[in-house]
């Protein structure tokens, strides 16, 4: 089965993006497939290269990335909230692309799930 | 990084555009809408919903001049446009329904005068079959 | 002690707490979504109308305009102020306690 | 369809709307701070106690355990899965939900 | 930049940290826990107050390898013996309660034995005066 | 009276960093002292000087810029929650500095009042 995920939120000040990367890589374990992993609103700040986290804690941005290039997800950070929240490929990490919210839609069309995590 | 493609030809799908937020306190009203507005570029279907706070998104009157934001509500004028086009023009496949919880609106003293563009009242036992019937959930 | 509510009370528990945990006599000050709360006529009405009757409770006018709400729509005894006021309302009632 | 809720009961109303705006049958998942409600004892207990009786409930278990919980706390009828049986729950209930 | 000296000598004040989150889901916890721990190097007094969902804090067996978080209540352990420091010590002038709210803790099912650390359950019209006396109010 | 302002949330995502410009712009016009911003939690977002918002749009991160060349605000970003989020000196909007949390402590013993923004 194919998912789409759709994450809202940033980094460490909310628990969204952890449950998506969890639920996205359990469905990858299973077998499923999961063609498209899609940042807006505040999720874009996945993306953020200069993201170092404490040594004992975990890097999201990190996770994404490593996930991306091991399964081969597509990673797309929303162009305008990104641009709006200082996302750029100045500081874009590897692994993720900028892209237009088109790509959310035709997630939502292409996939058999649409997963939503947020606040 | 993994471009994929994917093969849309032909789908037609139904999104819930879920608003449940305050405008304003949070941004979620205005991202959201963006979202609706692309959406018809795929002329998918939609049901664009307003329950809990989100009611308040539709509030005729909006002045944000003195918080100095953005104010977002004269996207309700194009998606109203979007709308009429699509329930005119026969060649558009594309259901859009804008749509307020009853009982939502009803807790904020509000009535569909309020509202800046015509919206359906449905109350929460018919929403939930609305919603269920849908094929992807976005908003907040 | 000035305590200011920066929610709905239809989503959060924020105002509430704020009543439960601030002292009778000490102000409030309704912004941003919190002055949803400030509005006559809705489900949630109730507790400012309470609120009023032991202490002062004020709402930032530019966040009710915002909303598409009017002065006249705000509850008898809530005051409402701008940004200028707010800084008074801090001056004048000492630390500034915020209900997230 | 499959209703997630990710808020605490006591701190926002999204179970209370998704328990609103969902059909009876449809399943519901309670994950991050929404597995308060899925825990026996509290002044928010019955809201889960009663959706078990026409609907099919569940609580993320690494969610619950992060918090100090334990599994034997948690309402009866509440079927407790780890991310895994999320992707199964996701796979079977048809479109997901997210109440925010 | 407008880099700013504070003459901070001989002042005392009460800071109460506000802990009204539930862990995990956002990171209010944690990051309000290092503000504390920062500001005993200034030897302020404080009211570390655990109100609303906030009282999860502080229930002990928190078990974060599941979710792949950082398990911040080791900090607590840090607390507890920088209060013990400062209560035993004469030298500190520094007053740490560790507050719960009665009323949030009763209706969590919560009793003092769940909690990690020792701390006073005031119920909330004590609480209030408390909270009313202090100078500063950071958290969440 | 001098005011501290403390800023928990990034800007776009919630009206936090609005509502305490508007709060320092009236104090400051009023004649009080705002001797300095502390940027905590998300809060470290609004130094991102990558930021570029609609044109039509309020621009936080340069109306914080500006109100502290013009009346000598000292915007502070917390070194730790901002490694955590990636804002750090290569994408440090001018204005802003990077420095401890004790910065934060100190505006509290330092100032008249701490007003606190944030979600």
């Amino acid at each position: 089965m194919k998912f789409g995920i759709l994450i809202n939120e940033g980094p460490f000040t909310h628990q969204a993006s952890d449950t998506a990367y969890h639920f996205t890589k359990a469905a990858l374990e299973k077998g499923h497939d999961v063609p498209r992993v899609f940042f807006y609103y505040d999720g874009v700040n996945n993306a953020n290269k200069l993201s170092e986290p404490q040594a004992d804690d975990r890097n999201l941005v990190k996770l994404w990335g490593d996930l991306a290039a091991e399964k081969n997800v597509d990673l797309v950070v929303c162009v305008a909230a990104g641009m709006r929240r200082g996302i750029k490929d100045e500081n874009l990490a590897d692994g993720f692309r900028i892209s237009g919210l088109g790509q959310l839609v035709e997630a939502g069309m292409g996939c058999d799930r649409l997963m939503m995590f947020g606040d | 990084m993994a471009e994929y493609e994917f093969d849309t030809e032909g789908v037609k799908k139904t999104f819930t555009f879920m608003n449940r937020k305050a405008p304003y306190g949070t941004v979620y009203a205005l991202e959201v809408l963006e979202t609706v507005l692309i959406s018809a570029a795929f002329e998918q279907h939609a049901n664009i919903v307003f329950a809990d706070d989100g009611v308040y998104q539709l509030k005729a009157g909006h002045d944000t001049a003195d918080i100095g934001m953005k104010n977002f509500s004269p996207t309700f004028g194009i998606i109203e446009m979007e709308k009429e086009d699509a329930d005119e023009d026969e060649d558009i496949d594309m259901n859009w329904r804008i749509i307020v919880e009853k009982e939502s609106m009803e807790a904020r003293g509000l009535t569909e005068d309020d509202f800046k563009v015509d919206v359906e009242v449905i109350a929460a036992a018919e929403l939930a079959d609305i919603i269920d019937a849908s094929d992807c959930v976005i908003g907040g | 002690m000035l305590h200011t509510v920066n929610k709905s009370p239809f989503e959060r528990n924020s105002l509430d707490t704020c009543l439960r945990l601030s002292k009778e006599g000490s102000a409030i000050l309704l912004i941003e979504d919190g002055v949803i709360a400030a509005i006559k006529g809705t489900a949630e009405s109730s507790k400012i109308e309470g609120a009023v009757a032991n202490r002062p409770v004020y709402v930032l006018g530019p966040d009710v305009k915002a909303r598409g709400l009017t002065e006249d729509q705000v509850i008898d005894g809530v005051k409402v102020v701008d940004y200028d006021g707010f800084v008074d309302l801090a001056e004048e009632h000492g630390a500034h306690n915020a209900w997230l």
